[in-house]
Parts: C-alpha cells; structure tokens; sequence
C-alpha cells in the first residue's frame, strides 16, 4: 500500500486548497506515477483532475511537482520519488490553480509566444528544402526537443516572481533555439527584443531548471549563450 | 519598472554588475594582503594614502554603489512588487529604493571624505 | 488570471538542488553585505584617523565575542565574494551543466568553510 | 438549451494535431477566420508521438527517386484497396509539402550535402520493387512527430489562428437542409457549453487506438471525430483494418520506431534467430508491418517468444554501436531505458505488436469532403462536413498503412482540406442558419451523460470494453469468435451509455470528458466489431483464421459501415489515377 498525498482544490467547493490522502494498491509494482493517478482516479475518486495525453514523456502534459520535485508523471517511477512509502502530489508551482493538480499556463505560453518561436526568414525560399550542414543542424540539439512541459520554468524563481515579465527557462530555450539556427535571419530584432533588464537577464544561473527537465535539455546554459550574443551584440 | 533601473538596459546592468564585481574582488585582494599579515598604524596609513590606491579605494566605493544599486533594484523588483503585495506594491518599492539610494549616497559622500582625508 | 485562483507555492514543500540554495545565499548575503559595508566604512575611518584610534579600533575588536562576530561579518562577505566569482567563471561557459553546476556549488560551500576557518585562525 | 452563446467562424477545425493545424494554417494564411478546437494544448496532440519519419520522394537520398515508385509502394502495402487516385495525389504533391514545412523551419537531420536525411523504411522499394530496398523516409533524428507539431503550432501562432484549447468538441450540428453548420463544444476549464458555427467543419480528431486494451496510442485517442459522425448518422470506411505496430514496448505499449530496423536492427526469437529471414526472404524485417506483426506472433504461439512466459520477442539493436544509437535514435534508447528496462547500446528491447493506427476513418475525396453513399449506393458529398488525418480515410493506406506516410497523409490531406475550404469560400458559402431544435439535438447526449446518476463506472466499462477488442479483434480473427465479440458489445451498449457521474461540478471536469469519450470509442468498437466479422477474407490487417486467403473477386472493395442499421456495405476501390497506369491488384509478397 502506498500513502499519496493530493494536492485538491476545486474552486466550486473549496475555499481553499488542501491536501488528501489515499491510500493505492500498487500491487508492489514500481509503477510510474502516472499509473498511480489513474488508479485514484479509476478506483477512489473520479473527481480529481489532473492532465494526461502521451503517457510516455513527449507530450508534456503531466508536468506535475512530485515530492518536491517538478517532473513528468509520466515518466517518473515510484521507485525514484517515493520516501519512507509516502507520495506527496502537487500542481507546478508558481502558476494559479484552476483545479487539483491542473495549473493555468497561460502566462507559461505567453511567454514562449513572445519570442516569436517560428523561424523567420524574408529570402525567397529555394524549389527544394533550404540546405543546412549537419554541424549546423547539430546545434539545434538539445533546443528543439522541448515539449512545454513548464516543469523548468515553474521550478525557477525568478519565474515565481515575475513570471509576466521574465521569460523564463522554457522561453529562453526556444528563443536561442531560433537564435542558433543557421536559417534564421531574424537575429538582430530577436536580440533587440531581449535586451531589457528582465526578459532574460532575471536568470542568475539558479539551475532549477536544468535539474528537473524530463528531457534533460539545459535552459541555463541555453540563456548563457543568448546573454554572449546580447554581449557582442551590443558592442 | 525598468525606469529605476541602474542604466535601464538589461545588458548594461549586467555588464556593470560583473565588471564592478571584478574591481571590488581586487579591491579586496589588494587591502588583504596588507591587513592579514598583521599591520600597525604607520605600514596602513602610509599604504591607503597612497594616491594610487586613494584612487582605487574611490573606483571601488563607485564600484559597490552601483554594484548594490543594480543588486537592491533586482531584488525589489523580485519581490516587492504588485504581484507579491498587491496594489502597495509599487508605491512601497519606490520607497524602499528611494531609502537605499540615499544610503548609498551617503555612503559614497562619507567614503570620499574618509579615503581623501578631508 | 482568475482573481482567488490559489498559487502553490509553498517553499517548505520543494526540494531544491544544492545550486538553489547557493543562489539563495548569494543572494541573501549581498543584502547583508550593504550594512557590513556601513562597518568597514567606519572602521577605515577610525584606522586612519590617528595612531591613537587605530589603536583603540585594535582594542575594540579584541574581545572574544567581537572577534565571533568580525569572523560572521568577514564570512559572509568572504561568500558574497567566492559566490560572485562562481557566477563570473559559470559567465565565462564553465560549469554551465547542472552536474558543472553542482560541483561548482559543493566547492563554493567547501571554500566559504575553509575560509571561515582560516579568519578564524587569523583573528586568534 | 437554445440560449447557448454562438461563436462564429469561417472554418472551425475540430482536432490540434497535425492534420487540423495544417489545414487551420492554410485558411488562417489566406485570412480567413479560423479557429481550432483542441482538447489538449496543440503541441500535446499524439502526432508529437510519431517518431521515425515522414515517407516522401524528394530525393535527397536517392537523387532517381521517383513518387511513382512511393505510389506503387504505397499501393502494394494497402493490399489493394487503397484509392489510386488519392495515392497518386499524396505521393505526387508530398514533396512540395514536405519543402514547405522545412521552410517553416522543421528541424530535420541533414545529409552530408545539406538535405533532408532519409532512412530505410519497411515496404520501401526503388523502381516499382525491382530495386531493391529505398531510403525514402524524411526523419528528424527519431522525433519526427514532435519537430513537426511544434513547427505547425509555431506557424499558427505566427499566422493567428485562433485557438480553443482545452475544449471538447460533443455532437455536430445539422441544419434543417442536411448541411454541417458547426459543432456544440464545451470549454473543458470553465464547463461553459457553446455552439462553434462555421461554414466548413473539419474533423482532424486523429485515431482511436484507445479501444484495444494494448496500445500505443495516447490516452486522448479516443476517436471522438468518429463518434460524432456515427451519432450523426455518416458511414466509415474501412473500419475493420487496424493496424498493429510490430515493436510497441511489452507491458508498456509505448512504440519503438520502425526506424529502428530501418537503420539495422532486427527482430529476434529466443533462440536469437532472425525469424524475419523465413517470413519475408527479401525485405525480412522491412516487409509490411502487418506482415512482420503476424510473423511475430506466429513466432510467439509456436513457443518460440521470449522471456518467462514467452510472450513477445527482441529487437536486437546493439550491434548497430552506441554512437549510431545516440544521433539517430536518441528518443528511443530513453524510452526503452524508462519503459523497459533495457539499455538498446547494451541489450535487446523486448517487443510485441501493439495496436497502433487505424487505416480506416470517416469517408473522403481528395479535397477533405466527407463522402456518404445515397440510396442507391452512389457517393455523395456531406455539406459543410471534412475530415483529414487519420479520422479519414481518403483512402492512402487501404487494409495496411505503411511506416511514414501517416505524417505524410496529414500534411498532405490537411492542407488539401485547407486549400478546397479556402477556394470555396471564396466563392461564397451560403448556409440555412440551424433551429433552436437542431442545436437541441446536438445537446442531447450531453444532457444524458450530465443526468446519470446511477449506473456503472466509466473507467470498468472502458477497461471491459478494451478486453473485448483485444481479445476478440486482434491480430487474428475469427467469425465464431468475433460474433461472441459482438454480443459482448451489443451488451456493453447501453451500460456505457447509462455510465455513472459522480462528479456533477463545471470546472474542468475530466470525469465528464471521459464518459462522452468513452461513448465515442463504443461507436468506433462496435463499427470495427461488425465489419470485421462481415469481410470474409483475410487482406493487409485484417487476417482471418477462418477465411486465410484475400478474395479478389468478393471483396476487392472498400467496406461501408452505415450506423442507423448497423449494416456492412461496399464501396468501389479508384483504380484510375490520373497520370500514371493503374497498379493491378497482385500477390503481395515481400
């Protein structure tokens, strides 16, 4: 039997938030938390909300905070989260809570938006593909395979503090995903945009972000390249 | 919000941030390596009238003055915000940053009066 | 943002790496730094008043629990230091892995404590 | 109910994956007001699962390469039944699609010279299968799906279509003239019910893997599209012909790409044979899916699977070295490491076929227009209605869909559907307004699934419902079997339809959205069951114990499902593309 701990708060019932326990047959198995959600939902109590879509850790939806920790449900094994039998599940922190686990991430998407996460490019495109070197295309790895969890960003404080001014870690990845790629020809403007005293420079390399990324990309290192090119940019 | 920032410029802060930080490490360096060894009166007092050094000891009080502003300005504007407080928010930001600038101030004006011997 | 939505956002509840709790304490010891700064100020002023009050500041500083407190006072700004130095060599491209990120917080804490010895030594 | 609010659009796509957001791109670049209901956040939608790649002639690896040698391919793999004139469509426009996402910045891995990397996929050939194995499959590393969701959601942002997100599209509403004039969709954040008016109505709400109880579908697959054209009376098409994956993870379901024996590895017994080598002599293990996933469980029932019950085999994939592994198959080596517990540089990956896609779908011709047939057996057009992706079938992959053309029918079909719309509003879309009544009717299930207060658990009655579909219509089938099958179903009906709410509150409310699905996957099972057990034949997917050879003359046809009778149908087969010979029917052999 394992104790889990939920995080409830439905705004039609509740005043305020609280936590519930439950307690789930695992069967002894080192399920995935998601499974265990499941199970609660299936077999305890059809109200608790939460998200879930791919269950395999490339949609992004169960971004969820796990013991203290931001992870994907999805992909976390019991065997790596639970102590001492107890599974403490809260929504990701920072963000407002619609219901249970389910957070708004309105803000979290505004904030990629604002970086104009689309490749810009005013050449006429050739007949074919535009051509790219593989040593170009390599430096899209680890950008590009962001699923918008926000498990980075709302780990991040800077993000809890200003989270409509600071675009934080998830952003910031796109953005330098698009400032590195050789297709691009939007570097000017894109930098421009980024030069204010919170849009990027709210990172003070944390690491929140790197430590719980499920796709173990590295956001800080990401901001640490955009704030060279403000550098020289600025020069 | 960014018009209280130290130079209004994201880049700028941080340029100035880091470049101040250097300046005060060495700053630091410098007056330890008087003081640890063990000093008396004559050794110290001849050491910081120097006026080279009177020089350094003024670019590192610049140095920190800015180097505090543009650390105190992120941190007010981390958490005493309308978001964190409410609509006092602001008004008690403008406050407390108009209280640490004029400490600054005084620091920096009671900082050349001690390194210039005035 | 719906007005009255809760926020989780309970510190106690989180789990943060060893890099968090290194910026927190940057963080926090900058802001104390500011005071300390107001005490060096005027310890640079008595020293170099006059012989007379250099030594006076020699003997107001020699009591064990003013010696305590320098050794605080001297740390705290030792670790602003060593954490700013951190930030300029993770600025330079280094350590910006997390793994990077968690030796170089390991080594800002190990060298903070040894430098809370070494004052402690030098000031006995 | 008539006092729903009403949001007017030119074009509302119902569906966020790949297929909706290249047919909203389309309409929303031409300036049309364009709106997107999607139960999840776009980017969530499964198309972000695919992995291996998107198959299409552009001849990067192959500077030769023809579509026409695709098309036969293409063709061949759906046993026949795959209309010849859409192939010849996807095929010929694929690569002009294809350029176009790369312009909107994809993220594909390049070739030495610069191009689109293409790998080896199963039932590839180079000259209409005289040339040996092709390399045709356009892949970004083994995340595809995922580069090419982003890229489509990036460029609506870029274009401001408009969004619904997480919001659930319940019934169709008809006006008194027939036409398709919107849906009734409920905002899943604030429970709030409207009707989404439009001029044309695209259903891209994908699959419906969710029915079998071993998938490697997502948990949103749930068929809703389906379901709503069912309850509104529409026929499918095909419906029988399920796909299963050879490779989805054992006691996971999560798929392994078939890139993966693209680049090299191969399936093995537990006696470590290559059993691929008696099955397909040629193509071995990049024969037909359908044709490796009955190879696999040959292998299985005759004792030869592996492990302690011996009930799946291995993917063998450690020979191919650590630093292929990590460049081109990145996303696997994690999955299998998290799902299996197996590392692929050191150790095989246990596998065992996995309900993966549906080949069948909501009838359709090449522009998107939903298909039904009259009295008399002749097509006609469903006004206002479209459909792309995998909820129609146009169809491209008959009775066995191919590794990488799902991605390249969505993109293709998606902006197909988008550029028909875009024309056809230009020259002008008149429609009756809908009745009070009409919407009324599009309510009712709503009302129903809202007031049952007693009844069954949904998540008992989903898990029953999947234990019937994957035991009854597997891999295998068998008409004694499948006709207990259907009277499990016939049972199951109105239990799932009684299901019980407990939870009557409107904010996101996930418990309500599972039963209006769980109603859609009913109708897609019970479509599935009733033509599986009415062809009597054995072709691509569908494979029969007790009728083991195609039949030619009897069912060389599309299968109608027409749900106000619940009777199985038939529709002709478009032998006549429009620029080449057509492909005569053959024994597929690989």
């Amino acid at each position: 039997m394992l104790q889990v701990s939920l995080y409830r708060y439905s705004p039609e019932s509740d005043e305020a938030p609280r936590m519930q326990d439950f307690r789930v047959d695992t069967a002894g198995k080192d399920l995935m938390v998601l499974d265990v959600l499941e199970l609660v939902k299936s077999q305890l109590d059809s109200s608790v909300a939460y998200r879930r879509s791919c269950r395999e850790g490339v949609c992004g939806s169960d971004g969820l905070n796990m013991n203290g920790k931001n992870g994907l449900a999805c992909i976390t094994p019991l065997s790596e989260v639970v102590r001492k039998g107890k599974l403490v599940i809260r929504p990701l922190p920072g963000l407002p809570v619609i219901r249970d686990l389910v957070v708004d991430m309105t803000l979290f998407y505004a904030q990629y938006e604002k970086v104009e996460p689309y490749l810009q490019n005013d050449e006429t495109p050739p007949e074919i593909e535009r051509l790219q070197t593989p040593e170009d295309r390599e430096k899209l790895d680890g950008l590009y395979e962001c699923i918008l969890c926000a498990c980075c960003s709302t780990s991040c404080p800077s993000f809890w503090w200003n989270p409509d001014r600071f675009i934080g870690p998830a952003g910031l990845l796109q953005s330098y995903r698009f400032l590195a790629d050789s297709r691009d020809t939007a570097t000017e403007e894109r930098l421009s945009k980024l030069e204010d005293p919170f849009s990027v420079f709210r990172c003070h390399g944390i690491q929140n972000c790197a430590s719980v990324c499920p796709k173990g990309l590295n956001p800080t290192k990401a901001i640490g390249h955009i704030k060279s090119m403000l550098l020289s940019n600025s020069n | 919000m960014n018009v209280t920032s130290f130079s209004r410029s994201g880049v700028s802060d941080w340029i100035l941030q880091r470049a101040s930080s250097v300046i005060m490490l060495a700053y630091s360096l410098a007056v330890a390596s008087v003081v640890i060894p063990g000093t008396n009166y004559e050794v110290w007092s001849a050491f910081m009238t120097q006026v080279w050094m009177r020089s350094f000891s003024t670019l590192a009080l610049i140095a920190m003055i800015a180097h505090a502003w543009i650390g105190l300005w992120g941190v007010l504007t981390d958490y005493v915000t309308v978001r964190m407080l409410g609509s006092l928010g602001d008004r008690l930001r403008f406050c407390l940053l108009f209280f640490m600038v004029a400490l600054l101030i005084l620091y920096l004006v009671w900082g050349i009066f001690i390194i210039w011997g005035l | 943002m719906k007005d009255g939505r809760p926020v989780n956002l309970d510190i106690s509840t989180m789990k943060l790496p060893i890099t968090a709790w290194a910026s927190i304490s940057h963080r926090v010891s900058g802001i104390l730094t500011i005071p300390i700064v107001a005490l060096f100020l005027w310890a640079l002023q008595v020293s170099l008043e006059s012989r007379d009050s250099f030594q006076i500041l020699q003997d107001t500083l020699s009591p064990p629990l003013t010696k305590a407190f320098i050794l605080l006072v001297l740390t705290v700004y030792v670790y602003h230091l060593l954490a700013g130095l951190k930030h300029l060599i993770m600025d330079l491209g280094y350590g910006e892995t997390f793994e990077g990120g968690v030796i170089g917080a390991k080594l800002l804490f190990a060298s903070t404590g040894l430098a809370f010895i070494l004052i402690g030594w030098w000031l006995w | 109910m008539s006092d729903l609010r009403t949001m007017s659009f030119d074009g509302v796509i119902v569906g966020g994956g790949g297929a909706g957001m290249r047919a909203a791109l389309q309409l929303s670049k031409s300036g049309y007001n364009t709106a997107v209901i999607s139960k999840v956040f776009p980017t969530r939608s499964h198309t972000v699962s695919a992995q291996g790649g998107i198959t299409c002639a552009i001849a990067s690896d192959d500077p030769d390469d023809d579509w026409r040698w695709h098309m036969y391919d293409t063709v061949k793999g759906s046993d026949y039944i795959g209309d010849q004139d859409a192939i010849e469509y996807m095929c010929s426009v694929g690569p002009e699609a294809i350029f176009e996402l790369e312009h909107m910045g994809l993220p594909f891995s390049r070739t030495e010279s610069g191009r689109i990397y293409q790998r080896p996929f199963g039932g590839q050939s180079k000259n209409f299968g005289e040339g040996g194995q092709a390399a045709r499959t356009c892949a970004a590393a083994d995340r595809t799906g995922h580069a090419l969701l982003h890229t489509l959601y990036q460029n609506n942002i870029k274009n401001e279509t408009v969004f619904f997100n997480e919001w659930f599209a319940v019934d169709l509403v008809r006006n008194q003239s027939g036409a398709i004039v919107g849906v009734i969709a409920i905002c899943i954040e604030t429970g709030e019910v409207v009707f989404v008016k439009a001029k044309a109505t695209v259903f891209a709400t994908g699959g419906a893997g969710r029915i079998y109880a071993s998938t490697t579908n997502a948990h949103i697959n749930t068929g809703d599209g389906i379901g709503m054209a069912l309850r509104a009376g529409f026929p499918v098409q095909d419906i029988e012909m399920w796909q299963f994956h050879p490779t989805g993870i054992h006691g996971a379901g999560t798929l392994v790409t078939e890139g993966c024996r693209g680049e090299g590895g191969y399936l093995i017994n537990k006696d470590g044979e290559r059993f691929m080598e008696r099955y397909a002599p040629n193509a071995k293990d990049l024969a037909g899916r359908d044709v490796v996933a009955r190879s696999m469980v040959m292998e299985i029932i005759e004792g030869r699977g592996c492990g302690p019950d011996e009930d799946h085999v291995f993917l063998k994939l450690d020979h191919l070295g650590e630093q292929v592994l990590q460049t081109r198959l990145p996303g696997i080596c994690e999955l299998s490491k998290t799902f299996a517990h197996a590392d692929p540089v050191k150790e095989p990956i246990p596998v065992v076929p996995t309900c993966h896609y549906m080949m069948g779908g909501i009838p359709t011709n090449v522009h998107g227009q939903v298909i039904t047939t009259d009295t008399s057996g002749n097509d006609s057009i469903v006004p206002g209605l479209y459909a792309c992706g995998e909820a129609a079938c146009v169809s491209v992959h008959g009775a066995n869909r191919l590794g990488g053309n799902s991605l390249l029918d969505l993109v293709v079909f998606g902006r197909a559907s988008g550029l028909f719309i875009e024309s056809a509003l230009r020259d002008g879309i008149e429609v009756a307004e809908p009745t009070s009544s009409d919407i009324e009717d599009a309510c009712n299930r709503l009302n129903k699934v809202n007031e049952c207060s007693e009844g069954e658990k949904s998540s008992d009655l989903r898990k029953e419902l999947q234990n019937i579909m994957q035991n009854h219509f597997g891999v295998f089938r068998n008409g004694q079997y499948m006709r207990e099958g259907i009277e499990k179903l016939v049972d199951l009906r109105p239990r799932i339809y009684g299901a019980r709410l407990d939870d009557n509150s409107q904010q996101f409310n996930t418990a309500r959205i599972e039963n209006l699905e769980l109603q859609n996957l009913f109708e897609v099972a019970e479509a599935t069951a009733v033509v599986a057990e009415g062809r009597e034949e054995s072709r691509g997917a569908h494979a029969r114990e007790d009728f083991q050879d195609r039949d030619d003359e009897n069912w060389l046809c599309h299968s109608m499902y027409y749900p106000t009778d619940r009777k199985v149908g038939k529709r002709g087969v478009n032998f006549t593309p429009q620029t080449v010979d057509t492909f005569q029917p053959k024994i597929r052999t690989y």
